[in-house]
């Protein structure tokens, strides 16, 4: 038989039933913003709570691309270099060779889903043991690429439509965080409301089931780092739209911090647990926090040393929840 | 080690002032933002803005992201301090063109913003930039190393993690004058700023040009690896870094490294701060304030030493 | 209650989950060297009380004694120290270690004293004795991953030998054998009785249990309801106590109008093999696949679904020729496949029991686009009610299902997808005699309705008395074609060993 | 029951017969050297190779501790801080404070087998829902601690038994090389000739059947942990050794690489499968990769591109194999 058992931790056992266990996080961000709130007089303000909004937009798409990943078991730790590449193929259309912006956008886009569907295929067709392995091997190559084609050197000046989605307010509130609830809203239907999107959980909770139910594995998997490298190549318009220049080293290391907004979220490696909106939970954690330590002017080395600890406190009230809630 | 984290001399923040001048009584809010604080160069960029601090009575703080690639959380620290409504803004941007948004949105609140260590070419609204730029300091280094050579002979460059503008730019600036003294660059290989691995690095370029004649490296770290690995080998050639760190002198005392490109990181720290302290109270600043660099060798490493140390007790 | 003379004795033991109360005062005593078998309805909790006695749940009140001395079995170590071995109903082997090695698993032979080297020739003679003790020649060095279901099943009961046990617990240890590997464990459950061992028997094969039992307890919903004499118990009985009222018959067949040809494979040859097979199946005739473990009806069925790569071969469907590359192509020709191992191939166990069901069919549970989220509750509930599955509850997680349970949710997911031709691979295993004609009532309507229906089984009763055509095979090959009046089990049998 | 069945992927279920199998990356590094040494004249000498020999070692070390770790199916993130915090608290005691070298040495070791043992009280008793969690917590920790007790600043002048085992030659050989066999040697025996060895395998293989089967899977998964921390603890005296100095940020981003190297040795995210040899394949495929790129003087951008590629050939190759080996 094809078929290997894995055991799963007891905390993913129990979660998956009900309303509560579906925000799992979200007890740890009130108690994290509460404590915030109470040392720091500038962290409950508009304009604070407005910059946690643009500043955790880059993280929640990149997330929110890599949550199908690890809701089939896989993960992506391209997500960093295909951003870089992205914006640097943007920024060489559209202010090296003057094209137009829109196109620029496109690129972007394409690009960054191109990486992703070779992501899948080099999974699927090539069939390497583990996605560990072949976005491990995108991530250096899309790196590469990114300072070879323009020697390393920055890119900065883009057009107004570019720097749209990074830049702009509606209101007080930043473009971006609107589109990262766009964005979101959009994968939680696709994830719960489409045939793909529970195709994703089933392969994810058991491949060998999946493509007995007559589920095209490859296919969605494919489809499945598409999306992942796409949501990179939005993260990085986002991200050029911010600091108004795309540079070649941009999204270094953010493959981490996109992974453990997905996990701190409740999603599970082992593949089939996770939610759309826990992520974004996940992701709010993390910049609630940077922000935090910023306000309250913690040193660079204490601050990583709480990222730390709050990462593991942030879990661990979500384990214990659950224990009571289990009782 | 240095004096540690915090406010430094900076008593807890003085609360809500609603003028921005700095006129009234209050101590003028410095915000100095590094690019890192992990290394001992920018400890030193510290150490200099802390000293102003006390020396000036300004209530500052420094800060930095926990390491050079930290592009991003840099310009995410920038956005999170103008919450805090500081007086004036000293800023080591890590990557330029990056900051440049960000920084015009102080300027847009009248915060007068001051570069040092790296300047941003496209931006003319900064007040001031402090610093040397690095290109110049690949330079002299590159002129040194020269100087100890003969036209013809093989130096390899060691550069840091590629698109690391800092980096990058030393070893354009070193490699540009060593070809232009007629020196053949053997090698050019990156080592991410990480000694156990320009060790590795130095190794396999050895094993390629057992002849070689000279090295220049990008950071003092790099450069203490790439002497190991030449020691290992019995080879006795000048290697030169950039950054002019304790370590790295007191390795040209003992007569093991050929010398440092020293940018005086104290002296961005503390004018940096000095002249925001000016540019607050209106007064005059400079545009462009050269804070020297130097080639450290045998002879000025002793004095430096000395300085460097009087700096942490 | 008990004796005194009770080796292991439960006392009021009560268990619940997350609310929902599975055992409910039980008072049971085991003796030393007799069978006890434990009889109940799929859910009726028979599963979690052996899994109390084993350490592997904790009890929420109640006490155990053993030997008449009270004691706390807190974990599997608490059990096994007791004397208690263990063969669980879900396969319990790690698949990547040798045949062996799992035997050994946490208590191997070292070489001198607890914290030397391990010694693996000593464990793997000893493994080969204990398999071939169960009439088995599997090598000791496979990998447990090479092996088929029924064979790890064998390995599991090797395992529990190994255990110097006072006490064996068997939880369904038949349910994926063929006739000929169930003798030999039944002589080999004789055999340890005869021994002193007490051995704790869970089956839901009437005969078996009547053959071996020597004493039996009825468990419905999660009560006791009797503890029996054997001698004292016939089967009729048996099904009277346990689903509270009897069965009219145990297989309802039904006559059908022999019709047109749904299913025809020609020169099938699988990758790896050197044998090719052809075969046709009819509306309004039942086929059934007969064979001994092993024997590739398994295999033969996965390759006309797809799921394994065919070297050569045709296959028609309802007279088109249909290329099967994958199971989607399969599902598309209008085929279903009811896996033998639900866990592996028919579940998704961390789901909900709405999404297992759906999840085959939700190209057709659309509107505009986008689920239809009422249907597909509808639709998951009608089965769930029509297959009499504990807890009706859609929105219930698989994993929590009773084995039983989760098998008929199974061949309910496939039941949604409207398919022509339905392949059932071992369609009951595990699942109690009343839920059994449930399902062939199902079977029989899918008949009616025009499906085409192929049943795998290895238990020769069951082929028997539904089948209306049985095949037989043997070392990958169709050995025998007889039409149910002219089949016995004598006759199925002689060929299904047939050069063996 | 709480396990559950998780599809392998084709390559995964061949893998496990016999003697080739187990070599599976060899092949791939028989290729690379190949390549190299018809490129680069000095590739293929008794110097170049005892340099790769050396250059390897750190790596060889993170990469076996952290096989134990993904043979659970799960993972260490944190080694490369462990070791930076190590060598730190080594310094302190021994350079700083002037003490015993060698119990320089025992520190160094214990707080690496210290913080290992963090790891797995976090993931046991804490019950944290992956390794990835809590590791990335004490990754984060343990790099901000060790920026903070030292203010950033490295430490040098160890003394001479401290560098031994980074420094030292016996003959042409490499002390570290040495080492690393040695090291390697007893994993092996570890994990093949001993019980605890083989519930490790046990426990990746299938959590809750280990536990039916009496296994104290916390007490295994405690050791796992420290014996990764514990190598963390040991990669941290090599570089020493051959670095002679101590740096905070020694060691950042390691934990791919030694990753990487368990995974091109043939090892499996899902646990139970993969080999200590493979696994010194794997690193010394990652060695030879890069000291090839120096002796060909391969430029810096081109690098991470030609190593993206290799990590992804090397696999592939491997896949490639056993398809042709299974027919
Ligand atoms: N881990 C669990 N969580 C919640 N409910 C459970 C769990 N395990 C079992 N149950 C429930 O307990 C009841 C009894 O299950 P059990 O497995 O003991 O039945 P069984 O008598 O062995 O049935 P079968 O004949 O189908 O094996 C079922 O209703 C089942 O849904
Ligand atoms: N995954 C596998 N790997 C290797 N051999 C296998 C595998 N599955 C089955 N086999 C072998 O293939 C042969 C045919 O097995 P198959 O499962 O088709 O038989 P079966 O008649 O359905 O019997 P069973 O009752 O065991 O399912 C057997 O010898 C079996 O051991
Ligand atoms: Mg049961
Ligand atoms: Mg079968």
């Amino acid at each position: 038989m094809s078929a290997v058992i894995v055991e799963k931790s007891e905390a993913r056992k129990i979660k998956s039933n009900g309303f509560i266990s579906k925000f799992g996080a979200l007890i740890g961000l009130i108690i994290l913003c509460t404590v915030l709130t109470i040392l720091s007089d500038n962290f409950l303000t508009v304009d604070n709570v407005m910059n946690i909004a643009r500043q955790s937009s880059i993280n929640a798409l990149l997330a929110i691309g890599m949550l199908l990943p690890i809701l089939t078991a896989g993960i992506d730790l391209s997500v960093g270099s295909i951003l870089a590449l992205s914006i640097m193929m943007m920024g060489i259309v559209s202010v090296n060779h003057g094209l137009n912006p829109y196109l620029g956008i496109v690129v972007c886009l394409g690009v960054g889903a191109l990486l992703g569907w070779t992501n899948g295929i080099m999974l699927t067709k090539l069939k390497l043991p583990h996605p560990f392995i072949s976005t491990l091997g995108t991530m250096n190559i899309a790196r590469g690429i990114a300072l070879i084609i323009t020697g390393a050197a920055p890119i900065a000046g883009f057009a107004a439509p570019i720097q749209f989605a990074g830049n702009q307010f509606v209101g007080p509130v930043p473009f971006s965080f609107i589109l990262v609830i766009v964005v979101y809203i959009l994968f939680d239907i696709f994830l719960n409301r489409t045939s793909t999107g529970r195709y994703i959980y089933a392969i994810g909770g058991n491949k060998e089931t999946a493509r007995l139910s007559g589920i095209n594995v490859n296919k969605i998997l494919v489809i499945v780092y598409t999306l992942s490298g796409l949501m990179a190549g939005l993260a990085g318009l986002v991200m050029v739209g911010r600091v108004n220049s795309a540079f070649p080293l941009a999204g270094m290391g953010y493959e981490l911090d996109a992974i453990a907004a997905v996990i701190i979220g409740g999603a599970s490696f082992f593949g089939g647990v996770g939610t759309v909106w826990g992520t974004l939970i996940g992701a709010t954690i993390i910049a609630v926090l940077r922000n935090g330590l910023n306000l309250l002017n913690v040193s660079a080395d204490f601050q990583m040393a709480i990222i730390g600890l709050v990462i593991v406190a942030a879990v661990y009230v979500d384990v214990l929840r659950q224990r009571s809630f289990k009782k | 080690g240095c004096a540690s984290q915090g406010g430094g001399s900076s008593a807890p923040a003085s609360s809500d002032k609603g003028d921005k001048g700095g006129s009234s009584g209050q101590k003028p809010k410095v915000q100095v933002v590094l690019k890192t604080l992990s290394s001992p160069y920018w400890k030193y960029v510290e150490a200099g803005a802390k000293k102003a601090f006390q020396d000036l009575n300004v209530d500052g703080t420094v800060t930095g992201p926990a390491s050079e690639s930290q592009i991003l959380e840099q310009v995410n620290m920038l956005e999170d301090a103008l919450n805090k409504k500081p007086d004036a803004l000293v800023v080591a941007p890590t990557q330029p063109s990056t900051a440049i948004p960000v920084l015009k949105k102080y300027k847009d609140k009248n915060i007068p913003v001051l570069l040092v260590d790296t300047d941003t070419a496209d931006w003319a609204d900064k007040t001031s930039f402090i610093g040397t730029d690095n290109a110049t300091a690949g330079k002299k280094g590159g002129e040194y190393l020269a100087s100890l050579l003969k036209s013809g002979d093989k130096v390899a460059l060691i550069a840091g993690a590629l698109g690391n503008p800092a980096t990058d730019e030393r070893i354009k600036g070193a490699k540009e004058a060593l070809e232009a003294k007629g020196m053949k660059i053997a090698a050019n290989q990156p080592a991410d700023s990480d000694k156990a691995k320009a060790m590795s690095v130095m190794e396999n370029i050895l094993q390629n040009n057992p002849d070689l004649k000279g090295v220049f490296a990008a950071n003092d770290d790099m450069a203490l690896g790439a002497l190991r690995a030449a020691e290992a080998k019995g080879l006795k050639i000048p290697i030169l870094g950039t950054d002019g760190t304790v370590e790295s002198i007191e390795s040209i005392l003992a007569d093991k490294l050929g010398g440092t490109v020293a940018q005086n990181p104290y002296e961005m720290g503390y004018k940096g701060v000095e002249n925001a302290v000016k540019a607050i109270k209106g007064e005059k600043v400079e545009k462009r304030i050269d804070s020297g660099v130097e080639v450290i060798n045998k002879e000025n490493a002793q004095k430096k030493l000395d300085f460097l140390k009087s700096l942490t007790k | 209650m008990g004796e005194r003379d009770a080796l292991l004795e439960l006392r009021g033991i009560n268990k619940g989950f997350s609310g929902n109360q599975v055992l409910k005062e039980i008072h049971l005593d085991i003796r030393p060297g007799e069978v006890h078998v434990l009889l109940g309805e799929n859910g009726a909790g028979k599963s979690t009380l052996i899994k109390i006695m084993t350490g592997a749940y904790t009890k929420d009140s109640g006490d155990i004694f053993w030997e008449s001395n009270k004691v706390e079995i807190n974990g599997p170590v608490d059990a096994m120290n007791l004397g208690i071995a263990t063969i669980y109903q879900e396969l319990n082997l790690i698949p990547e270690l040798t045949v062996y090695e799992n035997i050994f698993l946490g208590r191997e032979l070292k070489k001198n004293g607890k914290y030397s080297l391990l010694d693996r020739k000593t464990m793997r003679l000893k493994a080969e004795e204990y398999l071939k003790q169960l009439g088995q020649d599997i090598s000791p060095d496979a990998k447990v991953s090479t092996l088929g279901i029924g064979q790890q099943q064998l390995v599991e009961i090797a395992k529990a030998l190994t255990i110097n046990a006072k006490l064996i617990i068997m939880d369904e240890p038949s349910s994926s054998l063929s006739e000929s590997e169930i003798e030999q464990l039944l002589t080999t459950v004789m055999e340890l009785r005869k021994q002193g061992i007490a051995i704790v028997y869970i089956s839901h094969k009437l005969e078996e249990n009547k053959r071996i039992g020597d004493r039996i307890s009825i468990l419905r919903d999660g009560r006791k309801i009797e503890t029996l004499s054997m001698a004292e118990t016939d089967t009729e009985k048996m099904i009277q106590l346990m689903v509270g009222r009897s069965l009219d018959e145990k297989y309802p067949k039904m006559n059908f109008q022999l019709g047109e040809e749904g299913l025809r494979v020609e020169g099938l040859r699988l990758k790896n093999s050197s044998k090719e097979i052809s075969f046709t199946a009819y509306q309004g005739q039942i086929l059934g696949f007969s064979g001994l473990v092993g024997a590739g009806r398994t295999e033969l069925a996965r390759g006309i679904f797809g799921v394994d790569p065919v070297a050569q071969g045709k296959v028609y469907v309802f007279g088109k020729e249909v290329k099967i590359k994958c199971p989607e192509d399969a599902i598309k020709a209008g085929l279903a496949f009811i896996t033998e191992d639900r866990k592996g191939e028919g579940l998704i166990l961390d789901q909900t029991l709405e999404f297992n069901i759906t999840i085959a069919n939700l190209k057709k549970l659309k509107k505009n686009k986008f689920l239809y989220k009422d249907k597909m509750k509808a639709l998951a509930n009608d089965y769930l009610k029509e297959l009499q599955v504990r807890p009706g509850d859609i929105t219930a997680q698989a994993r929590k299902l009773s084995g039983g349970n989760q098998q008929k949710v199974v061949i309910a997911k496939w039941l949604c997808t409207n398919a022509k031709v339905f392949i059932f691979d071992e369609p009951t295993r595990g699942i109690d005699v009343g839920a059994k004609v449930e399902v062939y009532r199902l079977i029989n309507s899918l008949v009616q309705d025009g499906a085409v229906v192929i049943i795998i089984s290895s238990e020769l009763p069951e082929i028997l008395g539904i089948c209306d055509r049985i095949l037989v095979m043997n070392e990958g090959q169709i050995v025998d074609d007889m039409l149910r009046e002219q089949a016995d089990q004598e006759k199925i049998m002689k060929s299904a060993t047939r050069g063996n």
